[in-house]
């Protein structure tokens, strides 16, 4: 076989969605009840392929194997004894049934998939206009309460599209706890400049869990940090009262 | 005013994305929404008794000229063959989405069995799916849903249009079916797979996969 | 072949520009120019006589679908709320804003590179940023933040909705194999983060488990 020959031959193996798709192919070609798996009749199929595509060097997906072992071991399982005076719970718990149920849900989407691609499909099957009309070229900038369409993908893809052209590592570094904090920044700095000042107590409001004390204590000490708001107390021990560093 | 059909004809012509009944009403405010439904009823029934080559389709909760299926090939002979049309993997992936949103990236994984990063960026990138948002659970994993887009492309007013999935109920009413008696029965028909019939087998998935994906471009 | 009449009016429907005769000669080849023309007069006429608010009009050198002149006044009131969208420059320094919050315009041109006082403005106008207040620095710079607008614009609950870089880089890249180590890891930076909460936030991610009502479709 000339090399040409084996990468074509490599292509076309490549043609299952995954272990659960290698699996339902197995079952239809066998013309098997998706109930009633024959599972050390599949384990083999199943296996067989899986040596044939590692005997071609080609990469196997890793749930290519998880789902070997799964097969295995319900195998193993299907050939222990029953008890004698089988139990409700024995019957009840078919070491398959956890697969076959896997099985269905997904033969269920891959239908549900098929479907989707047999509707008309726009800009494939039907079309809409294209072409501009005499209206749309002139700019029309709508009032400042216009409504913006934008997703939040477009909106991280921009940061990701920034954050990829600095070498600053450091700016990689946002996560979670920097985001629920920047809530309450943003909570805290909202009442600073409706109310002036406010203490601590004032700050938290209601809302006393713990969390929420330790988040507002860790804004405070990020936005003094920051210099955009001042603590001052009147005495030691003495009640603190938070300001905006700058009168808005 | 104008025959209220040759305003809602041009409104429909005019929008960018599908227009809803309730903006048509707001733009021809005074007009009772009945009549402005009758009126685009007549409309719609008017291109299709002249068999014309568009026509205005109800999709993803409004109104647009759409041509009709049938010209598609000589559409394509306009504009050309485009590439990017889905692919299983990621119709898989849009379909779990569209019809168990809200879902996480594991809960699709689960029922793909596979792996599903590039699907999920392919289909963000083509704005069939969204992130909605993140769920309550450890490691707060993303939201996904399916888009307004979502509905335009596959030619559907709504979600709730999108075809039932009738297995998907069925599965949990058969589930109680499977019985343990077929474990010895299965032993038995071990030996009849040899190594030969399955290097046929192996072909023959080949060719009727092949064939398949010959069907749909 | 499908009705002539009806290939044209999909064909001037779908294209890009105005069509020229030529063109929808082309794609129906084999059948005579005057032919396509006397289909596509009937096709035009045929529009002129039911009062359609739309039209087939010859315009620089092709044919194309408008709206009638008559139908100006409507389409007006209809598009006068357009959606605008935002440039890449506006995305990206609201990307900036959103996740550096609070920064001041220094900070954000120094990410971004270049100058950012037009499309802070454009921010401001649209009120997906605000001015927090001033930091006590030289110059008493002015810091940003983004609005509550914000958040109902991209469909977030709050700000912690936003995906984390790492789950930025899991889209846009393939992640895989590497899951086990960023759990790992994310406990670790969590614990250096809130050393008290860490107790309160397991049993709340515990507690409040996800149910679907909290999140918005």
């Amino acid at each position: 076989m000339n090399e040409e020959l084996s990468t074509d031959y490599a292509i076309k193996l490549d043609i299952f969605e995954g272990p659960l798709d290698l699996l339902l192919y197995l079952i239809k070609k066998n013309e098997i009840d998706i109930y009633n798996i024959p599972i050390a009749l599949i384990t083999q199929q199943y296996l067989n392929y899986i040596q044939m595509i590692k005997s071609l060097n080609l990469d196997l997906a890793g749930e290519y194997l998880v789902m070997a072992s799964t097969l295995i071991h319900i195998k193993s399982r299907m050939l222990l004894p029953l008890p004698e005076e089988p139990s409700e719970e024995d019957l009840e718990e078919d070491p398959r049934s956890e697969l076959v149920r896997q099985l269905l849900e997904y033969q269920a989407f891959k239908e549900a998939a098929a479907s989707l691609g047999q509707r008309p499909l726009l800009e494939r099957d039907v079309f809409v206009r294209s072409s501009a009309l005499p209206e749309e070229l002139i700019n029309s900038r709508a009032d400042d309460d216009e409504l913006i369409e934008a997703s939040i993908f477009e909106l991280i893809e921009a940061f990701h599209n920034i954050v990829s052209r600095l070498d600053n590592k450091e700016l990689l570094e946002i996560d979670l706890e920097k985001l629920s904090l920047t809530d309450i920044i943003n909570d805290v700095m909202d009442r600073l400049m409706r109310e002036k000042n406010l203490t601590f107590e004032e700050l938290l409001g209601e809302r006393k869990d713990r969390r929420r004390i330790v988040y507002t204590f860790l804004a405070l000490l990020e936005l003094i940090k920051l210099k955009m708001v001042k603590a001052y107390q009147t005495a030691a021990f003495g009640v603190i009262r938070i300001f905006p560093a700058v009168e808005p | 005013m104008d025959n209220i059909s040759a305003v809602i004809e041009a409104l429909i012509l005019a929008s960018e994305s599908p227009l809803p009944l309730e903006k048509i009403c707001a733009v021809l405010n005074g007009v009772d929404k009945t009549e402005v439904k009758d009126a685009l009823d007549k409309l719609i029934a008017g291109y299709e008794e002249r068999q014309s080559g568009i026509s205005i389709q109800e999709v993803a909760g409004g109104f647009q000229f759409r041509t009709r299926p049938q010209m598609a090939v000589w559409i394509k002979k306009l504009k050309g063959n485009r590439p990017g049309s889905l692919s299983p993997a990621a119709l898989e992936t849009l379909a779990i989405v569209a019809y168990r949103q809200p879902i996480v990236k594991a809960e699709i994984e689960s029922v793909r069995g596979v792996d599903v990063s590039a699907p999920l960026k392919g289909l963000l990138e083509k704005k069939l799916i969204r992130i909605m948002g993140r769920k309550d659970a450890p490691g707060k994993p993303i939201i996904y849903g399916t888009t307004k887009k979502f509905l335009e492309v596959f030619n559907l007013r709504e979600l709730a249009d999108l075809p039932t999935m009738r297995e998907l109920t069925e599965i949990t009413e058969q589930q109680g079916m499977l019985d343990l008696e077929t474990a010895e029965e299965d032993t038995g028909r071990q030996e009849t797979v040899t190594q030969e019939s399955i290097g046929e087998q192996i072909s023959q998935v080949i060719s009727d996969r092949f064939s398949e994906d010959d069907i749909d471009p």
